[in-house]
């Protein structure tokens, strides 16, 4: 943690200002029940990341990694530990005003589409919100602006769709308000916490391939958190594989599904189901996510980790270059050199 | 008198997502008819309200009016005197009907206060969370403990009489001490619509906290709200009437509780009086049950798990474990 | 045990508030009301006792709040609750011949009522639809008429109009025919049973309603569990899987009781007024008629502390049942 | 609706014996004017140590074919016909006996529940008892179908079932809040097999749990089965899983069956459009990266079925006959293996689009076509 000299930006690479930069997020949670006092939860460890216009960034990662908290961090819902966040390259603030235009740059979209919208509210009640609270369209501008929205997620006839309720809509159908919802603040930066894991299989690729649109034709930065990488891959340009509240490995998405370099995506991808694979998967290490209230020291995943080495106890592995702009932290990696320093 | 119930609060602790939907083990389309104990319970409650409303007005005497005799002991009812007099010669059912207006809007009015009281509470305290919470949680299960109805008896005798007919001040000290159930139970729902998605996409879309709390949240706690709004009338309609039935408070226009206070102080029941004890006595547990059943009704549409079955629908026995076999052949032979 | 400690601590913190209360119910009295009152008994009491009433409430004492206040703690705590202005005796005397008939009345009532309409409601939801399951909504009458209505429509029925129990009172004084002395003979104590009836019946049908709703809904929430019907695949006998979801429904129904035991509590005092019957209801009545402040104190805060003693056993019973609320942090 | 089928064995190809038999089963929620169909005319057979995939999405009816297939369906869950045969063996090469499971009673429910046929639940947080002992949810069923068993040797037979799943003996007294996600799973797997049934039937049983945990208790699952042999209906809408997982898969939608054939036949040469659709749903891992549609429109909901083929409205090759008439399963006659489908593109003398008329892996020959040949009494 602390022997992390300089901070690897993970997150596709383009040229220019990139539209949200988030330098070196920490989360600590303190722990609130009696004997617990002055203890944490280090949901997220020194995380930086770059999300430029006309990408997807996807983060990938077991439930606890610390995915769904950076998703989180990242929308101002939640105040870093440390850390802070670059929108277009200048510091976000923290008074109301400026956490108020912040919400109109960077919107999030929930996992549970039967939960993301109040069952007391319209669809209409639901986009007109943002636009009411964001822009000046006000009467007959701001039902066709609802409408066009509801149409730019593919839900036609708009009209029709502004008048139901949460529960006329199926379950695709509720996650593309939520996205029309999203787009209604007029975003730069879209962040999605696992949008299609509670739909139907076969409307997931619908809605991923809605997120893959708005990517070219609304510049959009995009967030895409999943615990499933194979959908990382199809959507994602770039992948970012987190464990126990840090970034393991970070680089291009068909990259880092072809050749991982990191022990812990190599497990994630053996143990995703495949059905191309021609013979049994062979589990590449064991056991179960550590606490991140007494995290392991070095290398958080050196318990579960077949090439385990004993400089994986002692220090955290700094990011080292694993391949074109892919990046991995794990020992494994470091020149000669370093190792047999540390060894010395 | 009623408590709020437990499968409620256990509804609100867990809205559980249901991963598989499709099963529709209760199907929306039937729910659009109120269940016959809302229609029952409201028919009640309003023959009440409209008692309450009109009563006084309809009475056929004035409450100091006094029947055209000089005996001291009770009629009992005849046709012109419906519910017969008092021992002094006063229409028990004109009473009956002025008394109403009294008790019911006791009732109502410290229901209104105590359900203000409650989701201001339960609101604050769930949605705020923290040191808040704590202390207001602690705040309302200490007035749980209280004995409420014992320490209104204390605190209300030695108020000064134009106090103790001041119908705003008894239904707010009424409220005081009633409003801390209705907050439990709001603070538990709060607390589970606090993590909802479409609250936290209302802040991500930058809402404003008092904006989420109003439109957000409360219209979903409304059947919670109306839950408790009703157990408080109904808790108000108790405590009302025993304060008048044991003196502790005397209405200038008179209640229920009054009536029932002079039967009891004229041993109307050794005597053998019933018209003029059971009327009130009835009334008071009429609307209880009214409201009761309103209740009953919302309790189901916020958990329609339990909604009480019909014995033997379709002649299908249901039996958890032993999933019925009706064959086709058997269903036409019903449908013949 | 974190839990138990906090919720120790909470009714440590609430029998504190009950005192406190206590203690500044009289000096709340609007005007000079006391002062009033005080002058009233001036005649039925000594002057020295006059005087020592007149230094309790802090009424021409020299003794600042804070110090009365202590010295209130101080004797509450070692049980003199002062003496009762209207019985002209120690207000602990008064109590204690009055919560035996109480606690013997109530507390006997407010349990059997739990435990039977528990038991009623396990098999109403277990059997949801049956017979049991069908009266259920006939229970909303007791449920929400007022215990003491609904204790003065016992007492019309029963009493006055069919003669088959009496009409008020805890026994029987005199009789024409048998000489009653108290304690633990047959002809008292079946006069004892026989007034009991009425008052108990009417605290348990009261409150009976509430517990066998309440269990009865938790009963079918819990039914819809993934235990139960696991219990049902395992081949175990039905009765094994009722008890498995009645052994977890049962959890809510404690903590409601919590919730509901002071209300209980106080509709079952009630009753005692309606049936005359010697108890701490009826004293408290007495009490309040005759503005004997010392009495009301003591009343109130014997009822509140039973009140809470009563939610620490539920919540005990709670942290028993319940192996997640022992959930060591 | 085609008939209700009636015989016994339709492709009495596999040597091996049948342990379950499902004859045209239908499950309906309510009863009467309410009543809306949640399966229809589900049948297949399931042979001893066979691995059926039951797939499909939310409101496929596949836990509703589960469920009542063990009767343990819910209220308002009602079974309206049809037949499951379950062929009990009391001993190891003993005799046979066939139970319907829908005639059989309370008592005789019991007695083969658990022994012979038991289940694993989606949600292992929510399928143990809370409130009890992993040992005493372990041992109860030893107590109540092996009776003369002493107390020492339910103990030690579930400190044994423990092992099986590479739990320590130490977590018989903890409860199950105390343990993980996979642990309370794999606890709800010893379970199941604690008196070796010849049936598990398994409800999403990983569907909860991270993809790390899902694979290891998957291993360690089939390692079981090759030991213990019993049969698993595997229950998920997870085709990618079944791919790997399953001998045979079971493709549902909308309360029917409309392909049925082994895993390695159905991964390479789908026959129902949906099966291929489901199959093109998945991202590959591997390869070239290339835009994917899934399958456009929504499952329909229960009451409001549409006419003819169910899947008509959301399929890309539908014509004429599927919003008429509604397509029974039928046997493919040209291929190696069992399988059925129920797809009008298949029957008579229509040529089925390319990606449904792949060969079979191992033949030569392209999907064979029915001459109307159905299972039951279709003809």
């Amino acid at each position: 943690m602390t022997e992390t000299s300089t901070a690897v930006v993970h997150g596709p690479k383009r040229e220019g200002v990139p539209a949200l930069e988030a330098r070196r997020l920490t989360k600590h949670f303190p722990l609130t029940s009696l004997g617990e006092r002055g203890r944490v939860v280090h949901a997220v460890e020194d995380v930086s990341l770059a999300l430029p216009e006309k990408t997807v960034t996807a983060v990938v990662g077991e439930s606890g990694s610390g995915k769904s908290t950076l998703a989180r961090l990242l929308t101002g819902l939640i105040k870093p530990t440390s850390g802070e966040l670059l929108l277009d390259g200048s510091p976000v603030g923290t008074s109301a005003r400026e956490r108020r235009a912040y919400t109109s740059d960077v919107h999030l979209v929930l996992q549970d589409p039967f939960s993301s919208l109040n069952a007391a509210h319209s669809v209409k009640y639901h986009i007109e919100r943002p636009l009411k609270l964001h822009t000046k369209l006000r009467g007959a501008e701001l039902e066709a602006k609802t409408v066009e929205l509801l149409e730019r997620v593919s839900l036609h006839p708009g009209t029709d769709f502004a008048a139901k309720f949460p529960h006329e809509l199926s379950g695709g159908q509720r996650q593309r308000v939520a996205i029309a919802r999203g787009l209604a603040v007029g975003p730069r930066v879209l962040l999605a916490d696992e949008p299609v894991s509670m739909l139907d299989v076969s409307i997931r690729l619908g809605v991923l391939n809605l997120f893959d649109e708005l990517r070219e034709n609304e510049n959009l930065a995009i967030l895409y958190v999943t615990h499933d990488i194979a959908s990382a891959r199809y959507l994602a340009d770039t992948i970012v594989v987190m464990y126990a509240g840090e970034v393991v490995e970070s680089g291009p998405a068909t990259q880092i599904t072809d050749s991982p370099q990191h022990p812990y995506t190599q497990l994630l991808l053996s143990a995703a189901p495949d059905p191309s694979r021609g013979q049994a998967p062979v589990l590449r290490g064991k056991g179960s996510p550590p606490s991140l209230v007494t995290p392991p020291t070095g290398c958080r995943f050196h318990p579960r980790c077949p090439f385990a080495m004993p400089v994986c106890e002692e220090r955290t592995p700094p990011p080292l270059p694993a391949g074109a702009d892919q990046v991995a932290a794990c020992w494994l990696l470091a020149p000669p050199t370093a190792e047999a320093a540390s060894a010395g | 008198m009623t408590s709020l119930d437990p499968a409620l609060a256990a509804a609100a602790a867990d809205p559980a997502p249901q991963l598989e939907p499709a099963a529709p083990r209760h199907s929306r389309t039937r729910r659009h008819r109120p269940p016959a104990k809302v229609l029952v319970g409201g028919a009640i409650t309003l023959f009440f309200v409209l008692m309450a409303l009109f009563g006084p007005l309809l009475a056929p005497h004035s409450a100091s009016w006094v029947a055209n005799t000089t005996n001291g002991t009770p009629q009992a009812p005849t046709g012109s005197l419906w519910l017969g007099t008092d021992n002094m010669q006063h229409d028990l059912f004109s009473l009956l009907l002025i008394g109403s207006r009294s008790t019911l809007l006791i009732a109502f009015l410290a229901g209104a206060i105590a359900t203000v009281l409650s989701v201001a509470v339960g609101v604050t305290a769930g949605y705020v969370g923290g040191v808040a919470d704590e202390i207001l949680s602690a705040l309302s299960n200490i007035f749980l403990a209280l004995p409420g109805l014992l320490i209104l008896m204390v605190i209300i005798s030695p108020l000064p009489v134009p106090d103790k007919g001041n119908s705003f001040v008894i239904g707010l000290v009424v409220a005081i001490t009633s409003w801390a159930y209705g907050a439990r139970a709001l603070r538990a729902q709060t607390l589970a619509l606090r993590g909802q998605d479409y609250v936290v996409s209302a802040r991500v879309i930058g809402e404003r906290r008092i904006r989420i709390i109003l439109f957000e949240i409360v219209p979903n706690l409304l059947p919670i709200v109306a839950a408790s709004f009703i157990f408080t009338v109904i808790y108000g309609l108790g405590v009302y009437v025993a304060l008048c039935y044991l003196g502790v408070v005397s209405p200038s226009s008179g209640s229920w509780g009054t009536m029932l206070q002079g039967a009891q102080s004229n041993s109307a029941i050794g005597n053998g009086w019933w018209w003029w004890y059971l009327p009130p006595a009835l009334a008071v547990a009429l609307v209880g049950l009214g409201l009761a059943l309103l209740n009953f009704g919302i309790d189901e549409i916020i958990n329609p798990r339990i909604r009480s079955a019909r014995t033997g629908r379709g002649g299908v026995k249901f039996q958890l474990g032993l999933t019925p076999v009706v064959r086709a052949a058997a269903r036409e032979g019903d449908a013949r | 045990m974190s839990l138990l400690i906090r919720r120790i601590g909470f009714y440590v913190l609430a029998a504190y508030a009950a005192i406190t209360l206590n203690f500044f119910i009289p000096r709340l009295l609007p005007g000079n009301a006391l002062d009033a009152v005080l002058t009233t008994m001036r005649g039925e009491i000594t002057p020295q006792e006059l005087a020592g009433m007149a230094a309790q409430y802090g009424i021409d004492s020299k003794q600042s709040l804070l110090a009365q206040y202590f010295t209130y703690i101080g004797h509450t705590l070692s049980g003199n609750f002062g003496f009762s202005t209207s019985k002209q005796v120690p207000v602990s005397t008064v109590l204690g011949g009055e919560l035996p008939w109480t606690v013997g009345l109530i507390g006997t009532a407010t349990v059997l009522a739990f435990l039977l309409g528990t038991l009623i409601g396990v098999i109403a939801g277990w059997k949801r639809g049956g017979l049991i399951d069908a009266v259920v909504p006939v229970s909303a009458f007791f449920q929400a008429v007022p215990y003491f209505i609904l204790g003065l429509l016992l007492l019309i029925i029963f009493g006055a109009d069919l003669h088959w129990f009496p009409i008020g009172g805890g026994y029987d004084a005199t009789s024409r025919t048998v000489t009653y002395v108290q304690g633990w003979n047959w002809p008292y104590m079946s006069s004892v049973l026989q007034h009991a009836v009425l008052p108990a019946a009417t605290v348990v049908l009261a409150s009976i309603a509430g517990w066998i709703v309440g269990m009865r809904n938790m009963m079918i929430t819990t039914m819809d569990e993934d235990y139960v019907l696991v219990a049902c695949a395992k081949g175990l006998p039905r009765w094994r899987a009722m008890a498995i979801a009645a052994r977890n429904a049962i959890l809510p129904t404690i903590s409601n009781f919590t919730l509901s035991i002071s209300l209980v509590v106080t509709g079952a005092i009630l009753v005692e007024v309606v049936f005359n019957y010697p108890g701490v209801g009826l004293e408290m009545f007495n009490a309040v008629q005759s503005t004997d402040y010392p009495l009301i104190q003591g009343i109130l805060l014997v009822v509140t502390l039973a009140v809470l003693i009563a939610n620490l056993l539920a919540d005990f019973a709670y942290i028993v049942l319940d192996p997640r609320s022992r959930r060591e942090a | 609706m085609s008939a209700r089928v009636t015989d016994t064995d339709a492709a009495p190809r596999s040597p091996a014996e049948a342990v379950l038999d499902v004859r045209g089963l239908c499950v309906d929620y309510g009863v009467g004017r309410d009543a809306v169909r949640a399966v229809t005319d589900v049948s297949f057979t399931l042979r001893r140590g066979e691995v059926l995939g039951l797939a499909g999405e939310s409101g496929s009816g596949k836990s509703t074919l589960a469920y009542a297939i063990t009767r343990l369906l819910r209220a308002p869950g009602v079974i309206t016909g049809g037949e499951v045969f379950f062929h009990q063996r009391s001993a190891p090469g003993g005799p046979v006996r066939k139970v319907d499971l829908l005639e059989a009673d309370a008592r005789e429910l019991a007695g083969i529940r658990w022994v012979d046929l038991s289940m694993v639940f989606q949600s292992a947080m929510h399928a143990l008892n809370p409130v009890a002992r992993i040992e005493s949810q372990l041992t109860d069923v030893l107590k109540r179908h092996r009776p003369d068993m002493a107390a020492a040797d339910r103990r030690a037979r579930a400190v044994e079932l423990l092992g099986m799943v590479g739990i320590t003996a130490d977590r018989l007294r903890a409860y199950p809040h105390e343990l993980s996600g996979g642990m309370r799973q794999r606890v709800m797997i010893a379970m199941a097999l604690a008196l070796e049934p010849s049936l598990v039937l398994m409800d999403e049983p990983t569907t909860a749990l991270d993809v790390v945990t899902q694979r290891e208790i998957l291993d360690e699952l089939m390692q079981l089965r090759e030991r213990l042999g019993f049969a698993v209906i595997f229950i998920t809408h997870d085709l990618s899983l079944l791919l790997e997982l399953a001998d045979t898969i079971a493709i549902m939608y909308a309360g029917r069956l409309v392909e049925l054939a082994a895993a390695t036949d159905l991964a390479a040469a789908p026959r129902h459009p949906y099966s291929l659709g489901l199959l093109s749903s998945f991202p590959a891992l591997h390869g070239e990266r290339v835009k994917m549609t899934g399958i456009p429109g929504a499952p329909p909901s229960l009451r409001t079925m549409p006419d003819g083929c169910k899947f008509h409205p959301r399929c890309p090759h539908a014509f004429e006959r599927c919003s008429a008439e509604e397509p029974s399963l039928l046997a493919l006659p040209g291929s190696r293996t069992r399988r059925t489908v129920s797809c009008w593109l298949h029957v008579g003398d229509r040529v089925p689009p390319e990606a449904l008329g792949r060969p079979d892996p191992g033949t030569d020959a392209g999907a064979g076509h029915t001459q109307d040949v159905a299972i039951g009494g279709h003809s």
